[in-house]
């Protein structure tokens, strides 16, 4: 198979002496930084570890359901078990994966910026996730919490006794930490983009980023309030959300969902903006219908906000509230399917290559549209009634969530790695690794697409023997999903020594990112560009190709 | 200096010069990665701005729950709202406005550079908000001894026989029913979590003006970079905003 | 055949013999819903297939070595439009037929057969009007509109029956309600899907679908005690509700009688219908629900009755259709000694009610 | 620049906060005196019963608060971009408390 890769003499080609990597070096260099790179680099590492900390769970959740009945372990550890697993997943790997590391290295390189508007903030930031992901680690080594992740009131004010305080703190300086991550990328894409940058020369990366940085901003607070709300009922009991004291606890449900649900958005849209790039560099082209891809991202984040009581349908709020949300998510599914048929229509008349990032790009976009088509199903009150609260659920989110957020991810790690880096990754294996990853991630979720028709609740440890089969194959599915997510580690921590040498531009891909050396400078470009020529714009390389050979002679 | 070969690749490397241009003269507080002090203004503005929204969805919370319980208790937030002094509040406010408005001035002054005024103003506006937590502290522990502070014994009495009350009294309320008294528990547990938010938005503010009082005296804010001030000030307006909004709500339900 | 373990074994023999892959259909609204679902899945398999079959026929036709040179596109906003248009026809489509069927299914029918639901940490107690109680349970005939009457007493539960494709939350504080008609006589799963604590996943239960015939056998079997009425009956007179809801004209509280279904006048303005949960609201929170013309002077009841004694109390109120039965408790009520001393001489004319013996003037 | 930088620096002169602040007080002097007085209340639909006070109170407090955010806060002198945000805000805002309200609301109107 042919491929695009094109990388500098290996005899000859070294990793430039000045970079952001070699500039300063010593710890205190990298815990006081400012270089929107170097902080993308910590929190590429912590967000890692903290991946594997919520797969290990993931891990003992599969393995628990092996068997009808609740054998590995107590069923309040398995309560703690899936609500860490949900807790740590969403909080400290989702929400912050793609935004705090491919969008702060990239965003600032994309639009021909020397760094994000406020540095400081940007470190405040990493230091408040770090804050909040110890704060969880210490939640789990003293006891865990067994709230699910949804911090369901009464349940999580008056009838539990485990640490739902410390988990709630730390989740609400995590939300800080995504905060401040949002009002960064706004303020610099707004304010900081290089000459000639005008809004529809920005790369659909830097779109999405913003999509989502506006849900960030406008929607985090309200989960912050709610938290302090269930804080102060579960210390003073007051009774805001106690019933017997007059609360609703439905209310509770209105202000997290008005978070919760924007929040899956915040988690895709930047896959998204990823997706966008790859398959336009994989396929030499332009995005077909670039500003409908763009306007799409910026109507999932404004109609993201007016749909989140369908996860609430059956839960006696009122009818014509439920037609109301019921008709705005019907309107929210469409830019998703879009982007998805804008993708399709890319690779016609392209030059199609099928590197790894590419791969996962495949699988996002096959694995994508069936979450998000499940999630009409969920959307429409009719059959809400029937599949809510059930496996169904468990799979939409997980094929929404891991068969797409995840998959551009890795997508997205892979295509910048000879950025951030300088060296290639080995490509054989890494194809193979994608390929691992979705056939195991379709053994273990789709099973539970039938699991949820069949009616087996969310959060059970034990289930009646009926549903054994479709188990079983899930977990199955997640061994082999496990080893699709090891492999990466491995040979992406082996090319920082052995790796091929990547040179500026090995993808030959057009964004501004590329078009300096890698691993990049501190201030990214010693001269600020001029954006002279439209995103995605092939033409504009070939040119500038031929006159450097020609040049340089 | 990055060798020649790898110029070939950076059209955005200047051969092999290296060096960064020289720019135009540049104030000290100018950081690096903007380009002009215009820029950077502008930019740390609207981040200000962009962090006021969070803060107007946090309170924003606050304020459904409060919308939605008063159309549930209305009684109980009526008789809660017996409870608070007008004349207390109404001053709060002005207190509030008044220090709002020293702190426009401060603003002024810093862009006029007239450090002594900025001083001034700057601790005018200390002051003026340290009389207001002064206030607020007068009306929680008046509520303390009623108690009527919500999870701590809390008290029925002065809604079940209003005359043991003198606030009630005054405000010649009816004995309520058991049930409805009980919900009055849910308009304090309101009561605390705004006004107490508040006050604690109050309190980091006057945490640093008290820094910016003493950066200000030693003449930091009036060489023509105010965005501290102006940036303070956008804070201390939001909090003001958020009383003006608290004080009918809360303070003036039904007097009549 | 080369020897399969007998674990290898035991396993093929659950795979061929107990292996479910669609629930079954027993209610009427189950075939409607499996026939929205699968209008939905035959959506999605075709989207899918366009997506996946187009992602591989461009593959194809143009990957690097078939077509080296790429044509830089635009877009086309016709493309665009269909893309649009197309997707939200389907989906607002699949909306209207959603909400039809969610509005059948949360709209119990007036002849609807009550029976009422009690979710409680980690199990569901069952109230049957005639009085059977029954525990992680629910007995319902076939052909018959049964509407649960569904609360929580701690946290949130969620009454869901997956054969009869229904489930409603069980909210604390709040009646929620749903309905369905059982069709096929069967056992089928009952779950708790709304996460509810340690035993969670052993809230579950099963409904048994019986025969009108076989019912009425497991009514006759299965009767303990007095029914929710009875109970409510002396529930009430223990509340001593009766002192002010006599029925009399010159009652403190408005006659009971016949007022489940009426259109009550409140104080306040307005009228409000007096179902299930009004009356609930009218015994916890009283002085919000005070109809035209009394006092508001109803002592609320928060606290002090279960949730079952609520039910009981509303299953007696709704099968109130004369003032005797409120008599004969007041007059045994007068009986006891430190009940005190009668209302003013004036008695109000006995009501209709029939000579009944045993029943001792004062 | 990437996007036309805010003009030259407007400063608002101290009259101007002045006029402001005397607004201000007599915004809050008329919300206190108009909390006194009962406007009484309005029933376009039966069951609907909109009550005046807390519309006044809410609208006085309203032009107090476009008043600071205006004048104080210099959004009318600054880019158009700080207004959007502004409107945003208030936007999100009332999506937040309108849509929630709009459940409870209409809770009462079916069986339900």
């Amino acid at each position: 198979m042919s491929t695009i890769v094109s990388l500098p003499d290996q005899r000859t080609a070294r990793i430039p002496k000045v970079n952001y990597l070699s500039k300063e070096n010593g710890i205190l260099s990298w815990l006081l930084t400012g270089d929107h790179k170097r902080i993308a680099i910590l929190y590429l590492i912590s967000l890692s570890f903290f991946f594997f900390i919520g797969g290990a769970l993931a891990g003992l959740i599969r393995l628990e359901l092996l068997t009808p009945q609740a054998d590995l372990m107590a069923t309040d550890t398995y309560n703690k078990v899936f609500t860490m697993h949900g807790v740590i997943m969403i909080f400290f790997f989702l929400v912050p994966s793609v935004p705090a590391t491919l969008g702060n290295f990239l965003i600032p390189m994309m639009i021909g910026a020397k760094d994000l508007a406020l540095p400081k903030i940007n470190l405040l930031s990493w230091y408040l996730y770090m804050a909040g992901g110890l704060l969880a680690l210490y939640t789990m080594a003293t006891g865990g919490v067994d709230t699910g992740w949804t911090f369901t009131t009464p349940l999580s004010t008056h009838y539990v006794n485990t640490n739902v305080l410390t988990t709630g703190l730390a989740v609400f300086i995590a939300g800080f930490s995504s905060i401040f991550t949002g009002l960064n990328f706004i303020v610099t894409i707004h304010k900081m983009r290089c000459p000639g940058m005008t809004w529809f020369k920005l790369p659909l990366f830097v779109w999405a980023h913003y999509a989502a940085s506006v849900l960030m901003v406008l929607a985090t607070p309200v989960v912050a309030i709610a938290i302090v709300l269930v804080a102060l009922e579960r210390t003073l009991g007051i009774g805001v959300f106690d019933p017997t004291k007059g609360g609703d606890p439905l209310l509770f449900q209105h202000l997290f969902w008005f978070y919760s649900h924007p929040a899956v958005y915040i988690m895709i849209l930047p896959g998204m903006g990823v997706i966008s790039e790859v398959i336009s560099t994989f396929s030499r082209k332009r995005v077909f219908g670039y500003t409908a891809v763009a306007f799409s991202s910026v109507a999932i984040a404004i109609f993201g906000f007016f749909v989140w009581a369908h996860h609430m349908f059956i839960m006696g709020i009122s009818n014509y509230a439920v037609l109301v949300f019921s008709l705005l998510t019907m309107l929210v599914a469409v830019p998703s399917a879009i982007k998805i048929f804008n993708w399709t229509f890319t690779l016609y008349k392209g030059s199609i290559t099928f590197e790894t990032p590419m791969l996962y790009a495949f699988g996002f976009m096959g694995l994508f549209t069936i979450g998000g088509l499940t999630g009409v199903f969920l959307g429409v009150s009719g059959t809400d009634i029937h599949l809510t609260e059930t496996y169904f659920i468990v799979a939409h989110f997980h094929f929404v969530m891991v068969g797409g957020m995840l998959m551009a991810f890795l997508s997205g790690i892979h295509f910048w790695w000879p950025k951030m880096t300088g060296r290639m990754y080995p490509e054989k294996i890494s194809q193979l690794a994608a390929l691992i990853t979705f056939i195991g991630f379709n053994f273990t979720f789709f099973p539970q697409f039938i699991l949820g028709t069949l009616g087996m609740p969310r959060r059970y440890a034990s289930y009646p023997p009926e549903f054994q089969i479709l188990n079983v194959f899930s977990t199955g599915g997640a061994t082999i999903l496990g080893v699709g997510y090891l492999l990466p580690v491995l040979y992406l921590v082996w090319s920082l020594k052995y790796g091929a040498i990547a040179g500026a531009n090995p993808w030959q891909a057009t964004g501004l990112e590329w078009q300096t050396q890698s691993p990049p400078l501190t201030e990214n470009f010693t001269v600020t560009p001029i954006m002279d020529h439209e995103c995605y714009d092939y033409e504009w390389l070939e040119a500038r190709k031929e006159k450097e050979v020609t040049s340089v002679g | 200096m990055s060798d020649s070969h790898a110029s070939a690749d950076y059209p955005f490397t200047h051969g092999d010069s290296g060096e960064v241009p020289a720019h135009a003269e540049h104030p000290a507080y100018l950081r690096h990665h903007f380009n002009s002090v215009e820029q950077q203004a502008d930019t740390t503005n609207f981040a200000m701005w962009l962090f006021l929204l969070t803060e107007v969805m946090f309170f924003g919370g606050l304020f459904t729950a409060y919308l939605i319980y008063r159309n549930w208790y209305y009684p109980a937030f009526v008789a809660g709202s017996h409870q608070l002094s007008i004349p207390l509040g109404a001053f709060n406010t002005l207190l509030l406005i008044t220090s709002s408005f020293t702190m426009a001035m401060g603003v002024w002054c810093a862009e006029t550079r007239r450090k002594s005024g900025l001083v001034l103003c700057l601790i005018l506006t200390f002051i003026l908000g340290l009389g207001f937590l002064g206030i607020k502290t007068i009306e929680y522990s008046e509520k303390i001894e009623k108690h009527h502070v919500p999870g701590f014994h809390y008290s029925l009495s002065s809604f079940l026989d209003p005359d043991s009350d003198a606030a009630a009294k005054a405000a010649g309320d009816k004995p309520m029913a058991l049930d409805m008294a009980r919900h009055t528990e849910v308009y304090f547990s309101l009561y605390f979590a705004m006004t107490g938010m508040h006050a604690l938005h109050m309190i980091i503010g006057i945490a640093i003006l008290g820094f910016m009082i003493y950066r200000a005296h030693a003449g930091a804010y009036t060489t023509g970079h105010v965005t501290f001030v102006e940036n303070f000030g956008l804070y201390w307006h939001f909090v003001d905003i958020v009383w003006i909004f608290l004080f009918p709500l809360l303070y003036l339900i039904s007097r009549h | 055949m080369p020897h399969i373990s007998p674990t290898i074994w035991q396993f093929l023999v659950k795979w061929m013999t107990n292996f479910a892959l669609f629930p079954p259909e027993a209610s009427k609204i189950a075939p409607q819903m499996d026939a929205l679902y699968f209008f939905m899945v035959l959506v999605s398999l075709i989207g899918l297939t366009i997506v996946v079959l187009l992602i591989v026929a461009f593959s194809i036709l143009y990957s690097k070595e078939r077509h080296p040179v790429a044509e830089q596109i635009e877009g086309s906003t016709l493309l665009e439009a269909t893309w649009t248009i197309i997707p939200l026809g389907l989906f607002l489509m699949m909306f209207v037929w959603g909400a039809l069927i969610y509005f059948r299914v949360f709209t119990p029918p007036a002849n609807a057969m009550n029976i009422y639901v009690v979710g409680k940490q980690w199990m569901w107690k069952v109230e049957h009007p005639g009085g059977q109680h029954e525990i992680n349970a629910l007995h319902v005939p076939t052909g018959r509109a049964v509407q649960l009457t569904i609360i929580s007493q701690d946290v949130f539960h969620s009454f869901s029956i997956p054969a009869f494709r229904v489930k409603r939350e069980a909210i604390p504080g709040r009646y929620t309600t749903v309905w369905f008609e059982a069709t096929t006589p069967g056992t089928y799963h009952l779950f708790c899907t709304q996460y509810c604590g340690t035993e969670h996943s052993h809230m579950i239960g099963e409904v048994v679908v019986l025969s009108p015939e076989d019912y009425k056998k497991w009514l006759a079997s299965s009767v303990s005690g007095a029914s929710l009425a009875q109970n409510g009956e002396r529930l009430f007179a223990s509340l001593s509700c009766a002192a002010c809801h006599n029925a009399r004209p010159d009652a403190r509280g408005p006659s009971l009688v016949n007022v489940y279904g009426a259109k009550l006048p409140l104080s306040t303005g307005g009228a409000v219908t007096a179902d299930d949960a009004y009356l609930r609201e009218a015994i916890l929170n009283p002085s919000q629900h005070i109809t035209q013309g009394f006092a508001p002077i109803m002592p609320t009841y928060q606290g002090q009755v279960s949730e079952e004694g609520i039910i009981e109390l509303v299953e007696y109120i709704k099968n109130l259709d004369s003032g005797y039965r409120i008599q004969q408790t007041t007059n045994t009520t007068d009986l006891l000694p430190e009940s005190e001393p009668q209302a003013p001489a004036a008695k109000a004319p006995a009501s209709q009610a029939p000579a009944s013996k045993g029943v001792v003037k004062p | 620049m990437s996007e036309q930088n805010e003009h030259a620096h407007h400063i608002v002169s101290p009259m101007v906060y002045l006029i402001i602040l005397l607004a201000l007080l007599v915004g809050t002097a008329t919300t206190v005196w108009a909390s006194y007085i009962d406007l009484g209340e309005w029933t376009p639909l039966p069951g609907l019963v909109i009550a005046w006070n807390p519309i006044v109170a809410l609208a006085i407090a309203c032009t107090k608060a476009t008043l600071v955010v205006l004048f104080f806060m210099h959004v009318k002198y600054s880019t158009r971009l700080t207004m959007l945000t502004v409107f945003s805000g208030i936007f999100m805002f009332l999506t937040l408390v309108g849509m929630t309200l709009a459940d409870y609301i209409s809770r009462a109107w079916g069986r339900w």
